[in-house]
């Protein structure tokens, strides 16, 4: 059971990286990937809500849609959950705990809108997991998806001072980098 | 005012206004190449030893499409001075073609010297810009895009020449194949537990090598240049004693590997075993030592060489590829930068300047 | 404590020193002075002589601007052609006295005492009026340093007797040649700062200079010679402060602030002079060297001789050998000049003469990120990447990385293999740092 | 009965939602810049991050705070974001067509750059500040331009060019006068003029004349001709360099005929060889007031009812004349 | 309060909208769905096990094993053999499979029902490059040896993907290993009377 | 502006992916085959038009603090829509598209046409904004998904190509291959706008 659960959450962090392999979570990835200080923030704000989101997520859909039948409404009250939920922890947060806030706090708001969080959602019910499970790929995933946006981060703040060709300036660069940078994740393929 | 010599009147723009210093080292960046260059000769010689004109053909392919990639790009996309001669795009090829099988389709390996550098290092600005190393790019992608084609080993001694379709008898396994697929083998490894004989005797026996064919490069198969340890440490030397490595990444990678492999491999046969098999020796010292795509200071570069050869370990025992210094050197590029952020040498009176604070 | 010491980083460039056997020759005074009123760091001095003036050598003719700041004195006899803008070693053109010489008027004798046996304060006073500043290359009025606040004792007086510039000896020679005067200039500083210890910091490339001071010290004992390992930039006042006592001077911070006073030997023997004899600092040693000049070697000099002027008086340049460069100053340090009526002033210690070998300038490439430049640098910084941030006008992000500890030593730019201009840039950064920190000075705490 | 539940279901989640957010968003409700708040009303909420800000309410923030652009934002309303640029009286800089700017750079420079003009060759990092600190940079007139294009760099309008004689050339119509560039030249080459004015003086040397005559072709040698030949007063000599004062300036030119250095130009003709008055003698009804404002003495006459004429040699072409002329009966014209 | 219940109430009408297009998609769609899934199966099964028209869901007696094997039956009620559905793990993952196993034990037929090997490596297995000569192979000879033909078998494996082809052979031999083990029980088992209700999609695990 | 023009903006112009450069997951994580890019790009355009449609025609009503909310509902209701539909008409399309069509939901484009546009607009000029953008985004998978398809694969629309169905390039089908397409197809749209401006 416990090493099923490790495997889940290695293969989420590194095999099936949101960003590199799964394709998820792509416009905070390159929008907030800038300076190594805001990735940061994201990156913690994205565990989070991941983890609240794949929680709640999993209960509404395993206590609610399935025993009234309703899973065909999944998407709509998921996307609802997640945007309400987020919303008001921001709130929560800000009012309480206005440092946190200052470093976590206001990255929550990109998150609802970003499809990682809803797709990762929509996998664990797809993939059958229960809520330890759930939780588990939802931790992977977040920590994955932290490392990409430092990685890229990092890399995005040494290219600001190198002398990149014009029209590869910007978002051309950060997507083949980020290109290179999942076939240098292939390497972890078959790990676990 | 007057003068006194006519010599003294040369024209006042005749004279060179520079900024200080005004003597210099002597060492250029083509300098540098070149010399990386020949000390690739020794692992070249083994090379074209092993697997005859095919390997220089391979050699030469990828050369040609790097220096040809390079040529272009700066010619007619960023319309700069041309700078092939510089050298560094030949290192890129020579360094691409040594980590490919000699069995490699030409046009793959022409290919690969392309990316290499467009995709590599020219979308990044050129020589020095780039953040992954470009060989490395181009090796990962082709063995994604053609895997077929990058894990057929032709035997050594085999002769292929251009056009001869490759049979199975032409093929074996690489040493790094052999224990990988060994180890998966839950059978096989029950039996040779039983029997007594260890994973790497499997291997030995199975190829019927020892470790010194391994250490000269002779009798198994491997990609072109990384077979022959004792030509890649004879190049490596050169650059050490030239002063264009350092010694801190080319050690923590190999002593990473070799502590990492005796620790969770239990016998000191087994470590040697992957001190001296795939890429890692060719790695550690020309790849991880590429001045670019690695960190500025020592203490960088020992993290660095940890890091690499750590993830090569890692890949090795428990990854899905037999061979895991091409994705762990990729990897440990891409947290270059970062490792660079935290790796700031100390500057002189820093400390003191917070005591003095405090 | 005889084992040659050292800091971290720097480089060894070749040595260049072919004068180091040639004596110190005294050159006939030139028909013509151009004497600038900024030769040192601080205030300018003021002119106070108009044309047609008679002046006598020895003679103020620029008293100092201010505190930091030091008078000019007529280095010939004769009287004042032109107050006006001349062409100045940095290049613009500024204000400058030009004196012409009347070989009629004899030089002033000057009569000698026992400067040790004076008060501090006339000590001080003698220095301060012959306007002595730093002839090690930093020009910064003596007197100035001479007087730290209370609050920082000075235990220890270093005289930088290291040149470790290729090329230039200078220094070389005086020590050999006046050792007596370089070891009563140390006496005299110790007694005007009240320091306890004196060291004379020297490369271990001068073997005869340490033996010739040596000797002399025996007697001495609260003064040691420190031979010192071959490197560059031995002679920077931080790195010579730590190889000989282990101390660090914290960035932004200067010498006394670790209880040392660091001089170069050329001054303290120029200091002997100024206390003993009452004599202003008329000439100094310059070393000429290079392809193009006939006579190398090392001479002493009127200041305020323009350097055309020098050269002719040595006995010119090689006919056959064509001129491509000047330097003024080392090869690591010193400024390339494009004309030459320009004068020697108070901080020239030579005068390079070079030929387009001698020259040759390599072709500017992209930085490799070899990591060269950050093993060189004496200061621990990272040169490649303040030139990246300089070249982006990234200013508060350089200024955080150290800009401003750089000592332009060079090292970083002679090792560097691709040949990127670095100095040019921190001088370029430095400046900018310096603007944009006052600008906004509520950032500096 | 399946359509019953999720109307219920959904309408349920929805209610509760809303409530929970209104009420939450009451509750914990933090003080903030009101402008800060409108800034957010104003933006999509999409929180896209695509600005590279951490959600709208972030970069409400940086654009209130710090002054980002709001073109940053990919999906915001044209509208939007005017509102925003009015609400923070923005858009000066922003939007260059909205307020009519009136003036530009002016570069004060004119040198030549043959090699007689040069101390040496210049190598080294492409700044004029740089180039400065290098020897004072590689013309022999300390005044030059150095032509390294510290101010193309720092134009953030892409208005400013070198261009054939390293010499920067400002286009107009880009230039919105934020005076980047003038903080960047190291020589304070660039003022900021009025773009109607066509006449400069291209100079900016406080040498003596007989400097600026070694060094310069073109350099300004404070002769004073222009002064004395200004009708309008408009151009002063001091520190041995002439300035115009463009507020009196009316660019008829008559200076940059007399400039013996050519230092002073006219823009927008640079073939400009001056203008003479011409009478119309048939409309002239000799009111003698041309006679009277010339003040060059260029005007045949003084006798009432009696023709005017114009004495060729002695206009300047200032257009004094014509401008007073009641019956509108003198021209200027260029002369060839 | 009252803003509270403004916007309460107005979310709760757009929901409940939202609530009525949502349900009358589900009901217009939702039978075409599940025919395709059912047809999906179906297909599978069929393909597999060709004989037979109905089928039966086994499950283990301890419901944490979930399905077991699925019986298959003849137009006629006749058992005509038995479905498995194995997931050995090969070069990136789990290979899902059928397999169809005629009440002699002989492999009826196989399919691969999801895989994540190298496309156009290990993705072979799915193709005809693979699975023509093994079917082959099962027409041919009477007891083949299911492994690699370099491990000494008779399969064909795939140039450069011995990994997938070995584990599909241990595939094919675990699903017989499967079929030995029910053997006793498949005379006892009936031909259901109604359609089977459709797995749901995660089922399939 | 005319209806033309509104109409053919996002074709090119405006790019919502490659100008905008926003929703970008789909764009890059389904257009590895020709068929998918399509599938994709009809199930968003979908979407677009019904949820510009109907925030156009409430936009006078909806209260301004639960917009996003509001939003949020009714474009998942039209996701939820198509993917049934799909689901129920082209099983095949479904299930290569995979979650992709759930996450339409929260593609930035939709909710910023619904914000930056169909907010402000009638409800002609939204549903004129609507198709364009939608179109824009199908061409742009559509630009992706033919090299890729071709290069990966060697085939277009499942039509195997000469000369590239030989020996394809896989990696290009995979994710790496999406994100370097995709950069290098910016890049190449820049540097035509910076030639054609010039
Ligand atoms: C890189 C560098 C090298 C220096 N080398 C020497 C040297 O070799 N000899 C020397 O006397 N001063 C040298 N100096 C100057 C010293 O730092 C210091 O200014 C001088 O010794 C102080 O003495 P002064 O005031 O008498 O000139 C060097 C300075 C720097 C920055
Ligand atoms: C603004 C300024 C103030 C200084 N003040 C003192 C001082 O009070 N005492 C002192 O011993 N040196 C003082 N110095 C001189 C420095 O310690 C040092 O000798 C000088 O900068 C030359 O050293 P360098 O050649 O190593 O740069 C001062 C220098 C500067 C630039
Ligand atoms: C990128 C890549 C993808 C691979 N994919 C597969 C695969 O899908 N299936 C497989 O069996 N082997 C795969 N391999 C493994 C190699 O082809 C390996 O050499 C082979 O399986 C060993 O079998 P052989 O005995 O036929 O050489 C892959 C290798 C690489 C480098
Ligand atoms: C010591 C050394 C090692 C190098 N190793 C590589 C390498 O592994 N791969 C490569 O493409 N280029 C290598 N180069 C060449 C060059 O640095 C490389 O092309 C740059 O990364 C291009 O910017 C090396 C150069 C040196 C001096
Ligand atoms: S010039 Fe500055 S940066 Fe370069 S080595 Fe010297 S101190 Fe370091
Ligand atoms: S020495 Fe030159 S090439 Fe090397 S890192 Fe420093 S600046 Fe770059
Ligand atoms: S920097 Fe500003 S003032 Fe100067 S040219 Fe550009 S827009 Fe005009
Ligand atoms: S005007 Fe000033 S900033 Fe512009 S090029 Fe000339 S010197 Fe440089
Ligand atoms: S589409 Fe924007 S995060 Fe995925």
């Amino acid at each position: 059971m416990g090493a099923e659960l490790i495997a889940i959450f290695i293969v989420a962090i590194f095999i099936e990286n949101v960003v590199l392999s799964q394709i998820l979570g792509l416009c905070p990835f390159i929008g907030v990937s800038s300076k190594i200080d805001s990735a940061t923030g994201m990156g913690f704000a994205v565990i989070f809500v991941l983890l609240l989101a794949s929680v709640v997520t999993w209960s509404i859909q395993n206590f609610v849609l399935v025993p009234l039948q309703l899973e065909y409404l999944q998407t709509i009250s998921f996307i609802l959950i997640i945007a309400s939920l987020v919303q008001f922890v921001e709130m929560v947060v800000r009012k309480t705990a206005p440092a946190l806030y200052q470093s976590l706090g206001v990255f929550l708001p990109l998150i609802t809108t970003n499809c990682a969080v809803l797709g990762i959602s929509l996998i664990n019910i797809k993939r059958g997991y229960n809520l330890v499970e759930a939780v588990a790929n939802a931790a992977g995933a977040g920590i994955g998806f932290f490392f990409a946006l430092l990685i890229m981060a990092g890399i995005r703040e040494r290219l600001d001072i190198c002398e990149i060709p014009e029209s590869m300036k910007g978002a051309p660069i950060a997507f083949i980098t980020a290109g290179l940078l999942a076939t240098a994740f292939m390497g972890f393929s078959g790990l676990v | 005012m007057n003068t006194t010599t006519a010599a003294l009147n040369t024209p006042a723009h005749g004279l060179l206004v520079t900024s200080s210093p005004h003597i210099y080292s002597g060492l250029t960046a083509a300098r540098v190449m070149w010399d990386v260059n020949i000390a690739l000769v020794p692992a070249l010689a083994m090379a074209i030893y092993n697997f005859g004109a095919r390997a220089a053909l391979v050699v030469l392919a990828s050369v040609l499409g790097a220096v040809l990639a390079e040529f272009l790009i700066q010619k007619f996309l960023m319309h700069k001075p041309v700078c092939v001669s510089d050298g560094s795009a030949v290192v890129t090829g020579i360094l691409l073609a040594f980590c490919v099988p000699a069995a490699l389709p030409i046009w793959v390996a022409f290919v690969g010297g392309f990316i290499a550098i467009a995709l590599g290092k020219q979308v990044y600005g050129g020589l020095g810009q780039n953040i992954f190393n470009p060989a490395h790019v181009a090796r990962a992608l082709l063995l994604g895009s053609w895997p077929v084609y990058m894990t057929t080993w032709l035997k050594p001694g085999a002769a292929m020449s251009t056009g001869a379709a490759i049979t199975d008898a032409m093929t074996c396994a690489t040493p790094l194949g052999i224990i990988k697929t060994a180890g998966r083998d839950a059978e096989l490894v029950k039996q040779l537990s039983e029997s007594g004989t260890s994973l790497v005797s499997y291997v030995f026996s199975q190829l019927q090598i020892g470790f010194s064919d391994l250490f000269w490069g002779i009798n198994f198969s491997g990609s072109l240049g990384e077979m022959s340890k004792a030509a890649l440490l004879l190049g490596g030397l050169y650059l050490l004693i030239r002063g264009h490595i350092t010694w801190h990444g080319p050690v923590a990678m190999c002593a990473t590997v070799f502590v990492g492999a005796l620790i969770f491999g239990g016998t000191l046969e087994y470590a040697a075993f992957h001190l001296l098999t795939g890429g890692l020796i060719i790695g550690a010292f020309f790849m991880i030592t590429d001045m670019v795509t690695s960190p500025m200071t020592g203490c960088g570069q020992l993290i660095f060489g940890f890091g690499c050869g750590a993830l090569t370990l890692l890949i090795r025992m428990k990854g899905g590829y037999p061979e895991g210094v091409c994705y762990s050197i990729l990897i440990m590029n891409s947290l270059v930068p970062l490792i660079d952020k935290f790796t700031m040498p100390r500057k002189f009176g820093q400390v003191k300047a917070k005591e003095a604070q405090a | 404590m005889l084992e040659p010491k050292s800091f971290a980083g720097g480089l060894h460039p070749p040595e260049m020193k072919l004068t180091s056997d040639k004596a110190i020759k005294n050159l006939p005074l030139p028909d013509r002075v151009v004497l600038h009123v900024s030769q040192h760091i601080g205030a300018p001095a003021k002119p106070s002589h108009k044309i047609t003036d008679k002046v006598s050598c020895g003679e103020v003719v620029a008293e100092a601007g201010g505190y930091v700041s030091a008078p000019i004195h007529a280095t010939i006899s004769g009287s004042v052609i032109a107050v006006g803008n001349f062409m100045h070693p940095f290049g613009v053109p500024s204000p400058a006295i030009v004196i012409e010489r009347d070989p009629a008027v004899a030089e002033p004798p000057f009569t000698s005492e026992n400067g040790l046996e004076l008060s501090v304060a006339e000590i001080k006073k003698r220095i301060q009026d012959s306007g002595m500043v730093g002839l090690g290359g930093a020009t910064f009025p003596t007197h100035v340093k001479l007087s730290p606040p209370d609050t920082k004792p000075i235990d220890t007086v270093i005289l930088n007797g290291v040149e470790c510039e290729p090329a230039l000896t200078s220094d070389h020679r005086l020590m050999l040649e006046e050792t007596d005067k370089v070891i009563n200039g140390l006496q005299l500083i110790m007694k005007a700062l009240n320091a306890k210890n004196g060291i004379i910091g020297v490369e271990n490339n001068k073997p005869d200079a340490i033996k010739a001071l040596d000797d002399k010290l025996k007697a001495l004992p609260n003064i040691t010679v420190q031979p010192l390992k071959v490197k560059y930039p031995q002679g920077g006042e931080k790195q010579l402060i730590y190889a000989c006592l282990g101390r660090e001077i914290p960035s932004g911070s200067l010498p006394m602030d670790v209880g040392v006073v660091v001089q170069n030997v050329a001054s303290a023997a120029a200091i002997a002079d100024a206390v003993n004899m009452k004599r202003p600092l008329l000439e100094r040693i310059v070393t000429l060297a290079g392809n193009c000049v006939a006579n190398p070697g090392n001479y002493r000099v009127r200041i305020g001789t323009t350097v055309c002027d020098f050269i002719e008086m040595t006995g010119g340049l090689k006919k056959d050998v064509p001129l491509k460069k000047v330097i003024m100053g080392g090869p690591m340090m010193g400024f390339a000049l494009f004309d030459l009526h320009i004068p020697i002033i108070k901080g020239t210690s030579g005068v390079l003469c070079w030929d387009s070998e001698e020259a040759a300038q390599p072709h500017e490439t992209s930085c490799l990120r070899c990591g060269s430049c950050i093993r060189a640098c004496p200061m621990g910084l990272m040169p490649q990447k303040m030139k990246q941030l300089i070249d982006h006008r990234k200013w508060d992000k350089v200024d955080e990385i150290g800009m401003l500890d750089c000592i332009e030593c060079g090292c970083c730019a002679y090792a560097c293999p691709s040949a990127l201009p670095l100095v040019q840039s921190f001088k370029l950064g430095k400046k900018n740092v310096m603007a944009e920190r006052k600008k906004a000075p509520a950032n500096k705490g | 009965m399946q359509i019953l539940t999720a109307v219920l279901v959904l309408g349920i989640l929805g209610f509760v939602f809303g409530a929970v957010l209104s009420f939450a968003s009451k509750k914990f409700e933090v003080k903030v810049d009101p402008k800060i708040e409108q800034t957010i009303e104003l933006l999509p909420g999409a929180n896209c991050g695509g600005c590279g800000y951490p959600g709208c309410a972030g970069f409400a923030e940086a654009v209130v705070n710090k002054g980002v652009a709001t073109t940053l934002c990919p999906v915001m309303a044209a509208e939007n974001r005017k509102k925003i640029e009015e609400l923070l009286g923005l858009n000066k800089i922003d939007k260059p067509d909205m307020k009519p700017v009136v003036k530009a750079a002016l570069v004060k420079c004119n040198g030549l750059d043959t090699d007689e003009y040069k101390k040496f060759e210049y190598m080294g990092v492409p700044n004029c500040q740089a180039a400065v600190l290098l020897q004072n940079g590689p013309w022999l007139c300390p005044h030059r331009c150095m032509g390294l294009g510290s101010c193309v760099a720092a134009c953030p309008f892409d208005a400013i060019k070198i261009g054939p004689h390293h010499l920067p050339e400002v286009d107009e119509d880009k230039c919105v006068a934020c005076g980047k560039c003038v903080l960047a030249c190291p020589k304070q080459l660039i003022e900021m003029v009025d773009k109607e004015k066509t006449v400069h003086v291209k100079c900016n040397s406080t040498d003596r004349g007989a400097e600026t005559r070694k060094v310069c072709k073109v350099g300004c040698i404070g002769c004073g001709l222009c002064v004395k030949v200004c009708a309008y007063d408009a151009i002063k000599v001091a520190d041995n360099l002439a300035r115009i004062e463009y507020e009196k300036c009316v660019g008829c030119g008559a200076c940059v005929v007399k400039c013996p250095q050519k230092t002073i130009i006219m823009e927008t003709r640079p073939d400009f060889k001056g203008r003479v008055a011409v009478i119309d003698e048939e409309a002239c009804i000799g009111c003698t007031i041309c006679f009277k404002v010339c003040k060059f003495s260029a005007v045949n006459g003084g006798t009432p009812k009696e023709k005017h004429s114009i004495i060729p040699g002695k206009c300047v072409g200032c257009g004094l004349c014509a401008e007073k002329c009641p019956k509108k009966c003198i021209k200027m014209i260029d002369k060839a | 309060m009252n803003d509270m219940l403004r916007m309460g109430s107005f979310l709760f009408i757009i929901a409940a909208v939202a609530g009525v297009l949502l349900g009358f998609t589900e009901m217009k769609t939702s039978p075409r769905i599940l025919e395709n899934r059912l047809k999906q199966l179906e297909q599978a099964r069929a393909e597999v096990l060709p004989e037979a028209k109905k089928f039966n869901d086994i499950k283990s007696e301890n419901p944490n094993e979930g399905l077991l094997y699925t019986a298959g039956f003849a137009e006629n009620g006749d058992l005509a053999g038995i479905v498995v559905n194995v997931a050995p793990k090969g070069y990136a993952g789990p290979i899902e499979m059928v397999l169809g196993l005629k009440t002699d034990g002989s492999i009826a037929g196989v399919k691969i029902l999801s895989q994540k090997e190298t496309p156009g490596l290990g993705t072979k297995l799915a193709d005809n490059v693979f699975l023509a000569p093994f079917k082959k192979l099962l027409q041919d000879k009477q007891k083949p040896v299911f492994k690699v033909k370099q491990d000494g078998g008779d399969v064909d494996g795939i140039t450069a993907a011995t990994i997938s082809s070995r584990a599909f052979c241990v595939g094919v031999t675990e699903a017989l290993g499967t079929f030995e083990k029910v053997r006793e029980q498949l005379p006892t088992l009936t031909a259901p009377t109604a359609l089977p209700a459709v797995p749901q999609s995660g089922d399939a695990k | 502006m005319n209806p033309i023009q509104q109409l053919t903006k996002g074709f090119w112009k405006d790019n919502p992916i490659f100008v905008i450069g926003l929703g970008l997951c789909p764009a890059l994580a389904v257009s590895s085959s020709l068929s998918n890019a399509v599938g994709m790009g009809i199930a968003a355009t979908f979407v677009l038009i019904g949820s510009n449609m109907m925030i156009s025609l409430l936009r006078h009503l909806v209260p301004s603090k639960i917009r996003i909310p509001v939003y949020i509902v009714i474009i998942a209701t039209f996701v939820t829509i198509i993917d049934k539909m799909i689901a129920a008409y082209s099983p095949a399309l479904s299930a290569s598209l995979g979650i992709f069509i759930p996450l339409i939901v929260v593609n930035c484009i939709i909710l910023g046409r619904a914000e930056a546009f169909a907010n402000k607009n009638g409800v002609f000029d939204s549903l004129l904004d609507a198709i364009g953008m939608g179109i824009g985004f199908t061409i742009a998978l559509c630009c992706i998904a033919f090299f890729r398809e071709l290069l990966g694969e060697g085939k277009l629309f499942g039509h195997a190509m000469p000369f590239f169905s030989k020996d394809p390039a896989l990696i290009m089908i995979m994710a790496p291959g999406g994100f370097i397409v995709f950069g290098l197809l910016i890049a190449l749209k820049r540097l035509m706008a910076s030639k054609g401006g010039n």
